[in-house]
């Protein structure tokens, strides 16, 4: 049988039914075959992308929980603002892993967990310490114990603090603590406990607080060595009963905005060693209360500029406060006045604004795409990081 | 692996844009917003020809106890109010065993729910099967009662692998303790 | 704010659309909520399921080589008879592992691959040694040099032979050998090399055959030690670049059906220590040929009971033999006359029949569902075994 | 994780579903026997205003090389005639080079591909990327001249990996080695 014959039939015959779907005639393919053109020329093979040392402030961090397959997760690299190759790059993040991005050195870290058989035999907690051009791995940091807090992404899980001197490294057992690191030595220096406190939310020079189960926060200073200085512990200052505030506090100036089931703002000033609560705030207006606007999402807020944008559900229940939402509220935090409602046309699950100017608004949506949308609250394109990917929550470049 | 897999999702995809974006919302908003809140009634179900799950080539189930009503295999069945991940009954195991090979974990976040058929509020220990990949199958979160990592033994956040020789999670039971001290 | 009192309004608004949207009444809540039943009894904790530890002839492995993390497949069984519990258990299979049953021992094997952080550092190659009834990892067999092969799912990378006595991998790196392991005491024995040559088909009483790139099958014997005693080389009986076998045979009765990309089917006798090449013949009547009916599909055939099954295509054209095909020929092997010809309603990719009176064929269709049918051809059930799920190749279970 | 993914997987399975069998079956026939064996015209794309790769949230590319047709974000580029996996150009990397941060495999298999802008045969060399785990994007599977394993250096099913430090797999090039013999 004279295969070839029968494969350039066929070609010929297929061609003519693409050129009938892209509506160009059939004599166009002798054109696009010229007899005279040079060749292409061979490409050197065992090229390796790298990236800038610094990223532009268009590129975020999104962190794919990848729950379908949680040893396999990721960390990918995007560029909000490329329509090609917005895809730059990714990093490994396994078992319910932690990203934090340094500003200080050009490194990214991420915790994690692995097994010696994949998903059983002999566990190892490390830190990996990743080069921000070459994306190769420097170095990894061993997390004495392995008791790093595996929680569905969570930023404040793992935190630099002091100016990106120290990583902190949330463990949980479940009992709690944190792992103190020297980020340019990489030495563990210190485990600091906080019985009954979860979360590293750094506050004043050189410390970090933590809330507990009655809403009461602990807060904890330490010295150059990672021993403990201070402790303080601020007394309950909301209703974890009636209404709680998500975990992942938004920070604009020094402030993390805590926001609660319900729709407050609950203010907590975290510049000095001892965190400062400050007078709670609405989202919403009383006609917004009655039909139950509430935050709802994974990653609920972000903020800066002085402003704060969180995602908002109608029609909000007992149990409705994961589920994403259809609006984004941004209110400007001095006047505590909306300045834009964002109509979405999938509801947002996570966002993140990013440091470009002007802003930039990074959302990953109910149906685990990421949606990129302009100050005035204009989207401007879609991406798909992966057919599985779960892009539960969103880092901005620092810069 | 193969391109039908591709073309699987880019047409599963496509139809999903190419859907309506109103019938799509409203779609999500129902099960989202309703499905999650609506107490299953028993009848509805067991009256059914064609029960439905809500997961297409997932089988329907009953847990086979009196007074236990609805689909172990669907993310409406009343025990699941505050459950997080997937379904162990849809993994090989059950609403209250986990699947061969896998161990379960015996520290866990704990659930109030309401059971449709006698009216009472039960106590649900939402233990996680450990050790294998995540199953995949049944992926369900409900947050009925759900508060945040602060007060972990309501947190349906946390990896309750933790109790467990492995912390690798593969799916999520949701065991009765005993009737609620309101309703008891 | 009444929460509770607020709660308890919304859930009865929300029972009332539920009953809308089922037809039933308002009337049926309270009916739902008899005040006297006994109360639900507390349930044991630390509850594992077991296994068989013979497994039903209904039941399958469905092997998920999981592509989009391959670090984390998985070997799902299944009970192609069940209406409900279909999904019985799975266990893991990282890394384009390879599976097997064990006949004669209550044991499943599972060749696969670990890094020590997960997708970087010390590798080791295993195999997994479960048991049937309990699932859980009795041990593990180290295959020396890391050199196992990895190749999309394929049952001939690794075998049992010799009444499961000896349990034989493929290693490929690229070049060729096979490791002879003792299947009761898990031993190690010897490796052989077949340069040149791929993949394990067991044939005669202890030895396996490969095949060639030119065609030929290198046909090797060894003792009870696992030393080489023959090997034989059966020149080239197919012409790879014309018409190419698919590497994926069904054997029945001790013949290995391999069949080609344009349909023709090639039986090589592996019963004797050096394999006989038979007659071949073809699937297609002319008028088929014409019409580019051919072979499609990953395991493109099966076989049993003096029947082989292979999934087929039309309008073939080269590059379509790994796309699926919208029927499945059945052949009565003897006659060569087709018995059966299935019309599917979705595509298949893989198929396997199992080992039950009558017949079930398990399909892994081509949106990676797997369909199930029964002797006449008529599909009984369809499932879904995972939202990312790709079970590319089925196993019968032996009995 | 959350209850929408798992709406999302049943949305889009079940709007397949719902879909009448007949074009879904038209769609993934197109697919599947039509756009892999269809050389590119390089006219189409490079006049359209909403170039389409047939991967929804994935921009579309060009290699920039003159008389080099099509997007190398898109299964049907004339290079990937004999391609498996998920196409680096999709993943950090491109046509010819690998994502930061991964390796090239050296050894690798070897595909024939017409460019249609100037009729010539190319030998393009398929290596793969390796040491993170599998990208996920833009999975495609072309098999122009594949042969099965037992002549490795055509098939695509093996793991190429295999000449890397590490051998797990993220991504596939495709990259110009050469003007085939014939046409040269």
């Amino acid at each position: 049988m004279n295969m070839t014959y029968e494969i350039k039939r066929m070609a010929k015959a297929l061609i003519c039914i693409a050129l009938l779907s892209t509506q160009l005639s059939c004599g166009l393919v002798s054109a696009a075959e010229p007899e005279n053109t040079p060749a292409l020329s061979a490409e050197p093979i065992m090229k390796i992308e790298t990236l800038p040392e610094q990223y532009p402030a268009s590129w975020f961090f999104a962190h794919d929980a990848n729950f379908q397959s949680l040893i396999a997760g990721r960390v990918i690299i995007v560029d909000s603002a490329a329509d090609t190759k917005e895809y730059k790059a990714a990093i490994g993040a396994a078992q319910f892993a932690t990203f934090v991005e340094s500003k200080a050195l050009p490194e990214l870290y991420v915790a994690e967990t692995f097994y010696s058989r994949g998903t059983r035999g002999d566990r190892t907690d490390i830190v990996s310490v990743y080069d921000k051009s070459t994306l190769e791995k420097k170095t990894e940091i061993v997390l004495p114990g392995n008791k790093r807090s595996m929680v569905v992404t969570n930023k404040h899980n793992m935190r630099l603090l002091d100016n990106d001197t120290f990583l902190v490294v949330f463990n949980f057992t479940p009992a709690s603590s944190a792992t103190i690191i020297d980020a340019a030595s990489k030495k563990v220096l210190n485990e600091i406990e906080m019985p009954g406190c979860n979360m590293i939310y750094p506050n004043g020079p050189r410390g970090f607080s933590s809330l507990c189960g009655d809403g009461s926060m602990i807060s904890i200073q330490f010295d150059e060595q990672g021993k403990e200085v201070s402790r303080n512990l601020i007394p309950s200052f909301f209703n974890v009963d009636e209404d709680p505030v998500f975990d992942k506090p938004s920070y604009v100036d020094g402030i993390a905005y805590f926001v609660s089931y319900l729709g407050d703002v609950v203010p907590v000033d975290m510049s000095g060693a001892v965190p400062k609560v400050l007078p709670r705030w609405s989202l919403l207006t009383k006609n917004e209360v009655a039909k139950n606007w509430r935050p709802s999402g994974w990653q609920v807020s972000t903020g800066g500029n002085g402003k704060l944008y969180v995602i908002m559900s109608q029609g909000g229940f007992d149990g409705s406060h994961k589920s994403g939402g259809e609006r984004i509220f941004v209110h400007d935090i001095a006047s505590k006045k909306r300045v834009l409602d964002m109509k979405l046309t999938t509801p947002a699950f996570s966002l993140e604004l990013l440091n470009t100017t002007p802003e930039t608004l990074a959302v990953t949506n109910v149906l685990m795409g990421v949606d990129i949308f302009d100050a005035g609250g204009e989207l401007q394109r879609s991406f798909s990081l992966g057919d599985s990917a779960m892009p539960l929550v969103l880092h901005a470049v620092r810069n | 692996m193969n391109k039908l897999d591709k073309i699987f999702e880019r047409s599963t995809r496509k139809l999903a844009q190419n859907t309506s974006r109103r019938s799509v919302l409203a779609g999500i908003s129902t099960a989202l917003f309703g499905a999650a809140s609506i107490p299953l009634l028993p009848i509805a179900k067991a009256a059914s020809n064609k029960p439905d799950n809500g997961y297409p080539g997932v089988g329907s189930q009953t847990s086979g106890i009196d007074g236990d009503p609805g689909d172990p295999s669907s993310c409406d069945y009343w025990r699941y109010c505050a459950i997080d991940g997937f379904l162990c009954s849809c993994c090989g195991g059950s609403a209250n065993s986990c699947p061969p090979g896998t161990e379960m974990s015996p520290i866990t976040w704990i659930g109030t729910c309401k059971n449709p058929a006698d009216g009472r509020n039960y106590i649900i220990s939402y233990n996680d099967c450990c050790g294998i990949t995540s199953c995949g199958r049944c992926l369900c979160n409900r947050n009925e009662g759900d508060k945040p990592t602060y007060r972990p033994q309501a947190n349906n956040d946390i990896n309750w692998c933790l109790g467990a020789k492995s912390s690798v999670y593969t799916c999520s039971t949701g065991i009765i303790l005993g009737v609620a001290l309101d309703d008891a």
